[in-house]
């Protein structure tokens, strides 16, 4: 026992479990949120009020819903392949809850003394571990899908299926310019690269940045990209046949994983915790409060910046997503094969080149890319062309 | 196939490189719903807020006493011809001595009865009625059910109260007119 | 006519409601319907899919069957506006009107010019609205739900125009044999004035930019469900459906009424009968419906606002309570007991969806002999599975939704 | 322009006997013809160079309980788009030979039409590809507009229908 | 917005930091304000109901914006329009694919009563397969009185015991519609 | 008794590395036991899960991911979503069972067989743990060595992959001008 008590002092564990139990609270907590702003927010963009009679402007809005669903009939049709059906909800949560566990949420805290990272785990292949993690999700859809045996289930999970695979190559391709970028698979070594304001990596790469999102949209299946479940085709599409809390465990993983893509985004593309001037702004924390004290206020003005740069890529989400029509299934598989792929690999390339050249790289990537539009244009401009310049001739 | 002078071919020229991008258009997109996010709302909140539904809308059925608090209805069945739905029933009776304080014309109907979930509040008995004695009131709405055996609404409910009358601004369309004239 | 009425034994409801659903279980059949969402109306495909690829469809319809012939043979003529306005309640005053047009032409009414203009300009709000609904659940269909609720906005003030003019929202049941039921208020004429040179133009013109050029929603409907010009008349297409293919067949034009010549407007075509050109056609059409409704508010005439007919248009209340003759007349037109001639007239209204034509066999009785309606959405949704061949399920919704079916005019 | 005249004059000249029944209800040229010669009519209207009736408006069905002989008839309504012509054409049937030749042949739309007149009335469309029910149930074994059924449900309890007019 | 009427607090024991209710009134308040709908929409009034989820009435403020069109996730099945004979058993299934608790409201005099289509191929009254729990009169309906169904129902949900689905008296109301 | 009480004074390691071990072999029989075809992928998903496990034992971090990501994420994936497509289709008639069995058993024996005797014949260096690299298994000493030491086999296999991607897009692309969905 003395053991354990010296081994938990030396790593700082009780800090590191109360922090993972913050991140883990938090993660839910902003899910469940989501479910009420993404109401309010299509309320908002349509013209409407959005729920506001639960709660002052409908704050309970969620935890009516989560009542509800507690207390509504489980039901497991007859036809379904019980243990899958159950089993797939839960993986949809379970993957869609680990993603966040590598994300550097702020700096550290000094606490007596030691430093305890703002960070469930820090561990040197972080982005490798979010790809693994993001790839396992589509397990619960697909299962689900398949053990509810219903034709509009199963479509939406092969939906789900071939389109997490085909985005996930596109994702991992535009991440590897920012690897070349960094020198690191490691999120925290990746945030802390781009401190200040103009290091952020969406200066650098605009279009990893531009293929990065696009592609989270259609890892976490929102709108353009929602085919598993749009309800005028597929009705409910994989989660068609799930009621009860299973139903809002699938619902709910979907908007963890729009916070978890957020995140990562953020760390990624637009600096994590950091913020314009930060160190001035830690400076002048430094000496009017002290080291210790400073730091720490500075690293919570940097966790309440990088949340707030999630919440804005939440509202994102939502803001895309009543704004746009969705695809059609092999428009879908194009682009991501024939658009987004060509694309990250032309990225790649624009980055490769600007490092060589040793040119200051932000400049040798806009330059580069500014070529290529031009050439693209030219193509474009020389390409054969019809009599009848009508649309789908 | 050109039948007459008047087509006009519709606009579905080529998309521009830039067009094809999608960026162009989910950039206006969001510029429009953006600006939707911080505009004004339309909505009204129902059970609070009440919306003006119009001089002539046709919301529950009254039947209307005159001024000196007699009802107006005869009982000669033209509203219940005049329904489409076959929602009205009555039964007419004569009226007895002594009960001219009740009733204004020597008929009445002694039972006057709407199916309100059959009513399809077209507003045909209002028209049919010579009488003006039935009307469908501007300002209120029939009350939702929740067991089948109330939805027929018999006289308790549909003759006019004596000290909370209905009152409209224009009872013909022709007062309506001469309203609209006199405003004008 | 029979003496008498045969009842039959089984029109209990046991007979109906103890069918079994048949369920394929099959896999590569895929019953869209009868309570899917994009269904919006009620009937059912039945497509034999290839993974994502509909390789046949079959409907089944019929399912809100209301029997509106039947019902019309029992109805005096003036009642039937409410069977009318229930076909295609998202444009119930153009059928509404269509039918008075056709007891009218029966009759040998002529109505006046200010309720011809009244009745051309509640034609054209309710195309509008008509319009508005099909484009907008296109674009719900295709995944964009704001536009749909912002031109709902618009659908809620013509609301309030119908609303002011006779006082209800969607089975208006406004027309009268002979004219209008009411006149234009002057509220209703602001408000109209209103919804066509601000409202209505403003969020047009906003939908338009969210939808007409934006790469995602063309490449979800051009090319989808074309059908060529011959094709579509061989299977009876009309209005915006069979304009999208090509052909300027528009029955204002072609056979005016209620003083449609009197009107400047386009007819808008398509190219090759996509679902993009649906769905251009029916934007192009609220703009020329928007020019029509300008012309007449301005040159709306003065006069009365119904024919004056004794006979079929009923006196004012206030005749009624001290005229004896206008009693008579009241009762006479309340119980049915007008004098229709003995004939057979057709007229054709141009509907939401198309050629609404009124077949009226009349036997000089107070109800229709024969009653039938050439109801547009009926005739051509029997193209729905060649048009579907082939492609996507998710672009066999998109066709569904650009070809306006309206189950209320479809199972009659 | 076409007039009905005209039109009238080619028919009977090319099918005689077998048209009769000139009429013009309404400026609408209507004749009768029986239902050998409908079919043949249907495409020598729909061939023919300058009436060019390609367009079939609508199909219906009727009876005519007290018309010994010819309790049914079919009504046929054609247009002519480039003439802007219409024509009505009408087939009598007697109720105990109940059959008339199918259109679909002809124009793609007289399928639905068709089905529903079956449904409505019991009017045989022999040659029809898939002649069944079409807005009722298929298990229904009457044909319900036919004037001897009552329009009514016969469930309803809620009206009296003592009161005159009904 | 002070003029919305929020939810009040269900009653119960107050006391200094002491607040007790019963589980009953809390599920039954969560349960009325996330009322699922299944739009049935059949024929006019799926268009009021449209009108309804539109901005100027706006369902969402009751929590009830999420149309379920998957019977299993739905709690209240609104069918709107008229149902004919042909519909009946499809209306049915969809209930009986409903799970617990499942509310009925029908909307417009057709889905009510047949309203004028007093026909033969009409259903007089979605109650003669299903059990209904609010009718709302009007051909079709404004959508106020939509909103008062909805509120109507609200109210049911909210007073509902949660032993009251497992109940004989419930059974027998099933029962009574050959729903086991 | 002694046995026992070897296995409980053996370091934890030891018992993680057990357990891993039976859930790998757990995951694989009911791989190839399982009926249900579904079952079986979710099955081999575990069995690679725990293999994954087994690599990051060996402090090989890298490859667990790539194993998850590439095998768990993709490959499984690819495979579910095969059997769900021939699952649409009716189920294949039954094959003849005793068949199936003498095959299997006489596979299982040639592999076993193999099996044991290279075990038999391997040489085991121990692992001295003076030199031992504990960053072996990480991706910077095998990014290196990756693209120094194997860069030509590397840039081949690459080479292959690519082959192999091209013939399949045009083994896939059966029909000209067909739409795919």
């Amino acid at each position: 026992m003395n053991g354990f008590m010296q081994w938990a002092n030396e790593t700082m564990f009780l800090w590191k479990a109360l922090i993972i139990l913050v991140i883990f609270a938090i993660t839910l907590g902003i899910a469940a949120y989501s479910t009420w702003a993404e109401r309010k927010v299509a309320g908002y963009i349509q013209d409407r009020s959005g729920p506001n009679r639960a709660g002052w402007g409908g704050l309970l809005q969620p935890l009516a819903d989560a009542g509800k669903m507690f207390f509504k009939e489980d039901f497991i049709p007859a036809q379904a392949d019980k243990w899958l059906f159950i089993l797939g909800p839960c993986l949809s949560m379970l993957t869609a809850l680990m993603s966040s566990a590598v994300v550097p949420f702020g700096d550290s805290f000094l606490i007596d003394g030691k430093t305890v990272t703002v960070q469930a785990i820090e561990i040197n292949i972080g982005i490798l571990y979010v790809f693994g993690v993001v790839s396992l999700g589509v397990y619960g859809v697909m299962i689900g899908g398949w053990a509810s045996n219903n034709k509009f289930s199963l479509l939406g999970a092969i939906r789900a299926a071939s389109q997490n695979i085909s985005y996930e190559l596109a994702m991992g391709m535009s991440i590897i310019a920012i690897l070349m970028l960094s020198g690191s698979l490691s999120l925290r070594t990746i945030v802390e690269q781009q401190h200040g304001f103009l290091n952020w990596n969406v200066f650098y790469q605009p279009l990893g940045c531009l293929i990065f999102i696009v592609c989270a949209f259609a890892e976490c299946n929102r709108t353009p990209f929602d085919l598993p479940e749009c309800e005028t085709e597929l009705v409910g599409g994989y989660h068609t046949e799930y009621s009860s809390m299973k139903l809002g465990f699938y619902l709910f993983a979907e908007y963890i994983n729009m916070f978890a893509s957020s995140a990562v985004t953020a760390c990624l593309f637009f600096g994590g915790y950091n913020y314009p001037f930060m160190d001035n702004v830690q400076a002048a924390l430094n000496s009017g409060l002290g080291q210790t004290v400073g730091h720490n206020v500075g690293t919570a003005i940097g966790i309440l910046v990088m949340f707030s740069k999630i919440l804005f890529g939440i509202f994102f989400f939502m803001w895309v997503r009543w704004t746009v029509p969705r695809f059609r299934y092999d428009q879908l598989m194009n682009l991501g094969w024939k658009g987004l792929i060509p694309l990250a690999v032309v990225n790649m390339i624009i980055t490769a080149v600007s490092m060589l050249s040793g040119y200051k790289l932000a400049i040798g990537m806009w330059v580069g890319l500014i070529v290529f539009v031009v050439i693209l244009s030219v193509v474009w401009a020389m390409r054969p062309r019809k009599k009848a310049a009508i649309l789908g001739a | 196939m050109q039948l007459t002078n008047r087509a006009k071919k519709t606009d579905k020229s080529e998309l521009s490189l830039f067009e094809r991008s999608y960026l162009p258009s989910l950039a206006t997109g969001l510029g429009i719903t953006i600006r939707h996010f911080f505009m004004k709302k339309p909505t009204i909140q129902y059970p609070e807020q009440k919306r003006y539904l119009g001089p002539v809308f046709r919301g529950h059925h009254i039947l209307k006493r005159d001024e000196e608090g007699r009802e107006r209805c005869t009982a000669c069945g033209l509203c219940a011809v005049a329904c489409p739905a076959e929602a009205i029933s009555m039964v007419a009776q004569e009226r007895k001595k002594g009960e001219e304080h009740l009733y204004r014309e020597e008929k009445y109907a002694a039972v006057y009865e709407i199916n309100m979930l059959r009513c399809i509040f077209c507003g045909l008995c209002e028209e049919a009625c010579p009488k003006q004695a039935v009307y469908l009131r501007h300002d209120q709405f029939v009350p939702v059910f929740t067991e089948r055996e109330d939805v027929i609404y018999g006289k308790d409910k549909l003759v006019e109260d004596p000290n909370n009358r209905y009152r409209r601004d224009a009872w013909t369309k022709e007062d309506a007119m001469k309203l609209w004239k006199n405003n004008a | 006519m029979a003496e008498e009425l045969i009842i039959p034994k089984n029109t209990t409801d046991a007979l109906a409601l103890n069918r079994p659903i048949v369920e394929d279980t099959e896999y590569t059949t895929l019953n869209l319907g009868p309570t899917h969402p994009a269904t919006h109306g009620i009937f059912q495909n039945v497509l034999k899919m290839d993974g994502e690829k509909i390789v046949s469809g079959e409907q089944t319809v019929g399912y809100i069957h209301r029997a509106f012939e039947k019902i019309a043979e029992r109805r005096p003529f003036y009642q039937i506006t409410t069977l009318t306005d229930r076909m295609n309640y998202c444009s119930s005053p153009i059928n509404n009107m269509g039918w008075h047009m056709t007891v009218e032409k029966l009759l040998g009414v002529t109505v006046p010019k200010r309720a011809q203009y009244i009745r051309v300009i509640m034609m054209e709000l309710a195309r509008i609205a008509d319009h508005l609904i099909c484009n907008s659940i296109l674009g719900v269909d295709t995944g964009a739900y704001s536009g749909f609720l912002y031109l709902f906005q618009e659908r809620e003030k013509i609301y309030e125009i119908y609303e002011e003019m006779c006082g209800a929202r969607l089975t208006t049941n406004m027309g009268r044999i002979g004219g209008m039921e009411r006149d234009l208020s002057p509220t209703a004429l602001k408000k109209i004035k209103q919804a066509v040179y601000h409202d209505l133009p403003k969020a047009l013109a906003e939908f338009e930019k969210l939808f007409n050029r934006n790469r995602i929603f063309i490449d979800r409907v051009v090319n989808v469900g074309p059908i060529m010009a011959e094709r579509a008349l061989e299977y009876g297409f009309t209005g915006p459906n069979l304009r999208a293919a090509g052909v300027d067949y528009d029955v204002r034009v072609m056979e005016p009424y209620s003083s449609y010549e009197d009107f400047d407007f386009d007819i808008p075509v398509g190219h090759n009968g996509d679902t993009y050109d649906r769905f251009m056609v029916r934007n192009q059409e609220m703009w020329e419906s928007i020019k029509i409704i300008k012309q007449a508010i301005e040159n709306l005439p003065e006069g009365p606002y119904y024919a004056n007919e004794d006979h079929y248009y009923l006196p004012p209340k206030q005749a009624v309570y001290s005229n004896m003759e206008a009693l008579i007349y009241h009762f006479k037109i309340v119980m049915g007991e007008i004098d229709a001639p003995v004939g057979e007239v057709y007229h054709a209204v141009e509907g939401g969806n198309g050629e609404l034509g009124f077949y009226l066999v009349s036997d000089g009785g107070r109800a229709p002999y024969r009653l039938h309606f050439r109801r547009p959405c009926f005739i051509y949704y029997q193209a729905y599975p060649e048009m579907c061949k082939g492609v996507a399920i998710s672009d066999a919704i998109a066709i569904m939704s650009s070809l306006n079916v309206i189950a209320g005019e479809l199972d009659a | 322009m076409l007039s009905n005249q005209q039109i009238a004059e080619d028919i009977l000249a090319h099918f005689g006997e077998n048209v009769k029944n000139f009429e013009e209800p309404y400026e609408l040229l209507t004749f009768t013809t029986n239902r050998q010669n409908i079919i043949n009519l249907l495409v020598y209207l729909h061939k023919h160079e300058t009436f060019r009736f390609r367009f079939l408006t609508d199909i219906c069905g009727i009876h005519l309980p007290d018309n010994a002989g010819e309790e049914f008839g079919v009504i046929y309504h054609l247009h002519s788009l480039e003439n802007n012509k219409r024509v009505r054409i009408k087939v009598f049937l007697s109720a105990d030979d109940i059959h008339i030749p199918t259109a679909t042949t002809l124009y793609a739309t007289a399928n639905w039409l068709e089905r529903e007149t079956y449904d409505f009335y019991g009017i045989i469309f022999d040659g029809h590809p898939n002649l069944k029910r079409i807005l009722n149930i298929e298990e229904m074994d009457y044909f319900p507009m036919r004037k001897e059924y009552p329009l009514e449900d016969a469930t309803r309890n809620d009206k009296i229908d003592a009161l005159f007019g009904r | 917005m002070s003029s919305v009427k929020m939810v009040e607090a269900p009653e119960g024991l107050e006391g200094a930091g002491f607040f007790a209710t019963s589980l009953d009134k809390v599920i039954g308040m969560a349960r009325s304000y996330s009322l699922w709908p299944l739009p049935f929409a059949t024929s006019c009034c799926g268009i009021e109901f449209m009108a309804t989820m539109g901005s100027h009435y706006d369902i969402s403020r009751f929590g009830s914006e999420r149309p379920s069109f998957s019977p299993r996730q739905a709690d209240l099945l609104m069918v709107m329009g008229t149902i004919a004979k042909k519909m009946g058993p499809v209306v049915k299934q969809v209930y009986l694919q409903m799970a617990e608790p499942r509310w009925v409201i029908a909307v417009g005099a057709c889905a009510s009563s047949g309203g004028i289509f007093d026909t033969y191929s009409v259903l007089q009254g979605i109650d003669r397969i299903i059990p209904v729990d609010v009718y709302v009169p009007g051909c079709p309906p404004r959508p106020e009185q939509i909103l008062d169904g909805l509120m109507q129902i609200q109210e049911l949900a909210k007073n509902e015991s949660l032993r009251r689905r497992n109940t004989p008296e419930y059974s027998a109301l099933l029962e009574s519609y050959n729903i086991q | 008794m002694e046995y026992f009480k070897n296995i409980l004074s053996l370091p934890p390691i030891y018992y993680t590395f057990a357990i891993l071990s039976v859930l790998t072999l757990f995951g694989a029989l009911g791989t190839v036991m399982s009926r249900n075809p579904v079952h079986s992928v979710i099955y081999m998903i575990v069995t690679f899960f725990s293999l994954s496990a087994h690599y990051i034992l060996l402090n090989a971090q890298f490859l667990a991911a790539v194993n998850i990501i590439v095998y768990a994420g993709a490959i499984m994936v690819l495979f579910l979503f095969v059997i769900m497509f021939l699952n649409m289709k009716q189920e294949s008639e039954e094959m003849k069972k005793d068949k199936i069995i003498i095959t299997a058993v006489i596979t299982a024996v040639i592999l076993g067989g193999i099996l044991i005797i290279f075990l038999r014949r391997a040489e085991r260096e121990p692992v001295n743990p003076l030199t031992y690299n504990s960053q072996s298994g990480m991706i910077e000493v095998l990014g290196k060595s990756l693209y120094g030491e194997y860069l030509l086999p590397f840039e081949l296999i690459s080479i292959l992959l690519l082959v192999a991607m091209a013939g399949a897009v045009m083994l896939g692309k059966r029909e000209a001008g067909e739409r795919h969905f």
